[in-house]
């Protein structure tokens, strides 16, 4: 399965199971989505559990907190992460403190998609990684899956989570795991074992990483497709590192983060989002904290650049295994 | 190419400021009972001069007329009087509370009191309205008990929000009343998705929107016109047009429009205006929208034209901005004093009854200050709890929070 | 409490989807010149009416008729078709680029074309226009290079963006044609506000914001209406109704109300629709918007009537959502067919000049491309600069961004 | 003077050397805005450039980006930062991003005020500290002063740059110095020397720090109300600390910063914001990669709790002077 037919798949497990799974955003109805994500499910379910939206980022967020004080498990699609902007406020100042500020009276039991990330040639409004604005705040839980398998399985825990989760979908993953080789030819997920999605219910925990190779040398922390860079980095550079996928960034693993990094005495922490502020930056001060007396080097964040995500210049921008093996070869020769 | 003379920028100023003399008399209202009731299933088109007048039922000499009127029985209209007699003792008992230190925020409704009154009289339990900080009406018109709207005020140890929230932020499920945000409008879409909710699920249920007329402004408001607009949503859209938002005159926000009401009309919702101190007239556009509502006919707009008699909270002092008299000066009177008057034009009421029920309530609101007073106050007595604070921020509290409550020390 | 029904959510339908024969003849459409033309000081509200109707000039043998008719000169006519000849080649040129994979995306205005280039000729140098993506038209009424718009649709070394952008994210202030952003709606308050500051500085410039039917769902839809009415800002709000957004139809953002220009009501705004294929109507429902901003009387919303006949963009295939023969269905005609019939009943324009101008637009669009290319295409030849990337972050580079670049290796 | 009369006098300073500086925002102007930072701006220079907003804060800052590409220079105030979310968008798609996208054809010199940070009560939604939300833009300079010399010269600087500036005004500082202390007497700006501000024009430039105390044992970083509440835990404690104050966090003085953590070769870093993913997030991680061989003790974050800012238990969430004096004394513990 590819990502695409297991957030799909997701979407179909859940809205057969709980009547309350309602499903819209634009473009998502009839249509099936611009990634077709939300494929069949009208026709499947009936326009009034999957609908197009009208183009208004915080009417569909602010009408599914509506809905999901209801009692209804919304799941709402944002075209883009670089769209999210218009909701910024029902997710910040409504959704994720709904909760708190009732004292449990309201809750806002809702998923909000969006597809992140660039290497498509989407230019500064298609590419955007806006995940450390979520991790910010608090009330979010922000997740963003790397292959099928966690797809559909975190998706269906985010679905089934009784707090607002932002669900992050590296778009360049879509179709084939990309290791940043732009230049090779696209590897499709049938060649890749964690395309093997189980039918029907099961979940990803949230909240948990995934070591998704061991190592002794260098602890690499990745998430998303910055997980298949830091796996091509590590083995053109030869360095028996392991390479931890978040998976979810708030809550963070930081038990597996931290035993990782006092193993290994190095790490590197890898993401597409600008340096300045990204999650990088606090994944960089949890590790200093907690491992402080375990480091033999300087933790390096190999980020996009804090420019805007260019569109003619997308393979000088992304932080390719190229520059990811420079920073391992960096951290290793100390 | 022409020569053009220099643009120049419209700026509107209100017609009064401190210094001038307040005089509405240029200012055209509609005679009482002069406006038609069309059918609840009207063709918003055919109905787009109703957002251009203002509802009126009770007269100036206190008689309820017109096709409006007569939907409330005499009981009604007494508890309906006491309602807002209650509302207001509340109000003051409450400012004075902010004044002796006891808690660092309040807002009135003073002048309202009718609005938020004579609507939750039009709903059915299970409704949900999504209020702003000034419909305190509408949980004291469905009962919820007073100490717990002063806990909450004082941020004590009883508080139903455990402290966290500034004062005037109740939540009440029960009560049919949605947590208050403090963001201006957010709640206006949240009240369309509610109302969405209820369709999708098939059920009754129908949702009741509010919004200032300062933050009709807000963009929040569209993003909810929008969505009620397509899905025919079974939501009732309340505009509280009480002349200022701080200190900011209406007519910044309204622009060029008329009114508030027609803002309605570029979505094909029907949109009403109402006389917002005549509480026999809210009451009778809200049942109406309600049933609109309730009969999947769709969204209703109501502009309540009323006036915001106190300052915008205890952190403002409006006469800084207005004059001192325009309250006096403006035209739709008192909504306590006109619907007292109502009832003594039908014998149902006399002043020795007035001074009783005055008494009463005040007695009311005096024995629940002082019951919550003994769970604490802001800074004095038991407090709400700070361990609480890591509480419910999710459902589970994560690693990191239960980390650094230990930090804390809670 | 009386037993009702169960609700049920409304959710909006096309009339067609693909299977299903278009038939739009039960579409009401007015007979062209039959909508009356205002005087441009005319009160928002008596002219209502204007926005549930539909102007148009020319008629069904081609003829211009009615009273906002007779605007342009012959050669002006005759150099409007051949502009929108321009507009149509060079999107069948730059469509026909990026399926040869010399670039990664591009949207073409196809149907459109009428709309964009006669809004620009009721412009005056130094106003302003706040584009959508498919104003590609703006740019070449006005005289812009069209090798420039190719090196930025091929992000080669001379494009005019630095390679940074999408291509059809163009700018030009020379060219009155403000950067287009990727995020819709965005640009419909800073028209407002660049109107504004016209006023503020008591200059005689006007602003244009442009906006697609399904965007005006967006909250910036609102907050420009809010701003436009309350300040009186001299801009023409144009809204592009062309049916669909992406694979959503118009009905998703419009919702109950009739016509899209409706929406100005709520605001007291003047608001009209026009039959967006008609270029004399287009041109002549400008010029009157333009000149009530050029003389402060304030802003107007059009409603252009129109249909997008292509692809929403190279990334989307229609047939999934719509009839194949929707487009040639469209009651509305082709732009380009129908100026050019209207010129050929006036006797200025003959088939074979028609053939000899297609040559001449197609050459000069081919000849064009060719020098564009010679700077490079999106993966061949000369590149735009990856240092430059860094540039234009900020005016002066702070010292992050060098510590950056050197670590790049730019 | 006080922060308020010093803000006010920078408005009116600029307003009054040209011409195209605009001042507007919700209530700002006949009234003078709710903290009357524009008071009387608009009885002297008129309503056509003092004047009140509806209230839209997405229309403000977006009719804003458009009056500056006409070549005005706007300063507009969003009336809490908690209210800034709905103009997000149009900060970080617009303002942010329209030198770079049109190449320089077009440019935003606008400046966004805000009152910000708690102390006043003022709950979850009239005490927030979102930095971390700007600094995490590209494009964006981000700017917080401490006091009122600062804060003059600071707005006039922001006024001036070509750049869009987010000007952040902690409320608690308005009237007077606030240390934490909320229990004893408030102190006003008169017995400050900070609150000397100079008549006319002066410039505080952006992107320099001020070293507030020089010491040797641990460095501190701050900036706003957290200057005051580091001097009053230094000077508790009895450490000889060098206290930072920021004053801008982007660009940021990382020269000032690295220097100090290299002489001290300790480090505590305090703002009021929620912790994770904060600013705090992203000092620590500049320190970490730039004195990694000198640190002798983690970098410690005192920060306002993960949770919304609370009414009552204001000053249980508070990072005061003794949750700042711990984290010191642990650090020169070690
Ligand atoms: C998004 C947002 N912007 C600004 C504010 C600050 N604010 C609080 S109340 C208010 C005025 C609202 O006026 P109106 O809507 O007329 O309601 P009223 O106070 O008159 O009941 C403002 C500007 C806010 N709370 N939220
Ligand atoms: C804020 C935002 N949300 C969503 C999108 C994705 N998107 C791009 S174009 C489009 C459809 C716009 O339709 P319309 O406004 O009718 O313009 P048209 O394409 O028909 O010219 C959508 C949803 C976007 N670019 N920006
Ligand atoms: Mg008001
Ligand atoms: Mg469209």
């Amino acid at each position: 399965m590819t990502m695409i037919e297991a957030i799909r798949d997701a979407h179909d497990v859940m809205m057969g199971r709980d009547d309350n799974v309602v499903v819209f955003g634009e473009d998502v109805g009839y249509f099936g989505g611009v990634f077709r994500c939300t494929k069949g499910l009208q026709q499947k379910y009936g326009r009034a559990r999957c609908f197009d939206a009208p183009i208004n980022e915080s009417g569909i967020v602010g009408t599914a907190i509506g809905m999901a004080a209801y009692g209804l498990r919304p799941c709402v699609e944002i075209q883009f992460a670089d769209y999210m902007y218009p909701a910024y406020d029902q997710m910040v100042s409504e959704a994720a403190r709904l909760r708190h500020r009732s004292a449990g009276d309201f809750t806002a039991p809702l998923t909000i998609r969006m597809p992140t990330g660039g290497g498509i040639f989407g230019a500064q409004t298609h590419s955007q990684s806006p995940e450390a604005l979520f991790t910010h705040v608090c009330g979010l839980k922000t997740v963003v899956p790397s292959n099928p398998y966690d797809a559909k399985g975190l998706l269906i825990s985010a679905i089934e989570d009784d707090d607002p989760v932002i669900f992050l979908e590296p778009k360049r993953l879509y179709n084939g795991p990309f290791d940043g080789h732009h230049d090779r030819p696209v590897v499709p997920w049938s060649a890749h074992p964690l395309s093997e999605v189980p039918e029907g219910h099961y979940t990803v925990p949230l909240g948990s990483a995934s070591v998704r190779r061991t190592g002794s040398d260098v602890t690499v922390l990745a998430y998303g497709t910055m997980v298949y860079v830091a796996e091509a980095a590590v083995s053109e550079q030869g360095i028996d590192a392991e390479i931890i996928d978040l998976r979810t960034l708030l809550p963070l693993d930081t038990d597996t983060i931290a035993a990782s990094v006092k193993k290994t005495r190095r790490c590197v922490i890898v993401h597409e989002a600008t340096r300045t502020s990204g999650f990088g930056a606090e994944l960089s001060a949890i590790v200093q904290e907690a491992c402080f007396y375990h480091l033999e080097a300087p933790i390096e964040r190999v980020t996009g650049w804090d420019t805007p995500y260019p569109h003619a210049q997308e393979w000088d921008y992304f932080p390719g295994p190229e520059r990811v093996g420079r920073a391992l070869k960096r951290v290793m020769e100390v | 190419m022409p020569a053009h003379d220099p643009l120049n920028l419209h700026v509107p100023e209100p017609a009064f400021r401190p210094g001038s003399r307040p005089d509405f008399s240029g200012v055209t209202i509609p005679k009482a009972g002069t406006v038609r009731k069309p059918p609840v299933d009207a063709a918003p088109e055919d109905i787009r001069d109703l957002a251009y007048s203002i509802i009126r039922v009770l007269n100036r000499v206190g008689e309820a007329v017109g096709p409006w009127a007569g939907q409330l029985s005499d009981e009604e209209l007494q508890a309906a009087l006491k309602t807002m007699m209650k509302v207001r003792a509340y109000d003051v008992r409450m400012q004075m509370a902010q004044r002796q230190g006891k808690t660092s925020f309040y807002m009135q409704c003073t002048g309202e009191e009718a609005i938020a009154c004579a609507f939750q009289m039009a709903l059915e339990k299970g409704d949900m309205n999504f209020p702003t900080y000034r419909q305190q009406g509408l949980l004291i018109a469905s009962g919820y008990p007073l100490v717990d709207m002063m806990c909450q005020i004082y941020s004590n140890s009883r508080d139903p929000m455990k402290g966290r929230q500034l004062p005037v932020m109740y939540s009440s499920k029960a009560h049919g009343f949605f947590s208050i945000s403090g963001n201006l409008g957010t709640q206006y879409p949240q009240a369309v998705g509610w109302a969405m909710a209820s369709a999708i699920k098939g059920d009754t249920r129908v949702a009741a929107g509010w919004i200032g007329d300062g933050s009709t402004a807000e963009s929040d408001f569209h993003a909810a016109l929008v969505f009620a607009s397509t899905y025919k949503a079974p939501v009732v859209l309340n505009i509280v047009n009480n002349q200022w938002a701080i200190s900011t005159f209406q007519g910044i926000a309204r622009g060029g429009s008329g009114t508030f009401a027609a803002r309605g009309h570029g979505f094909g919702i029907p949109s009403l205006r109402v006389d917002g101190n005549d509480y026999p007239a809210v009451y009778a556009v809200a049942k109406w929208a309600v049933e609109r509502a309730r009969r999947n006919l769709g969204p209703t707009l109501i502009e309540y034209v009323t006036y915001r008699a106190a300052a915008h909270s205890t952190s403002d002092d409006p006469s800084a901005y207005r004059p001192k008299e325009e309250s006096e000066a403006w035209p739709l009177g008192d909504p306590i004093e006109r619907l007292k008057n109502h009832l003594s034009v039908k014998k149902l009421w006399t002043e020795e009854r007035h001074t009783q029920a005055m008494a009463e309530v005040e007695a009311e609101v005096m024995a629940a200050q002082k019951e919550a007073e003994s769970f604490g106050t802001l800074h004095t007595g038991p407090k709400a709890s700070a361990r609480d604070m890591f509480v419910d921020v999710f459902k589970e509290m994560p690693p990191h929070l239960k980390r650094q409550r230990q930090e804390a020390g809670f």
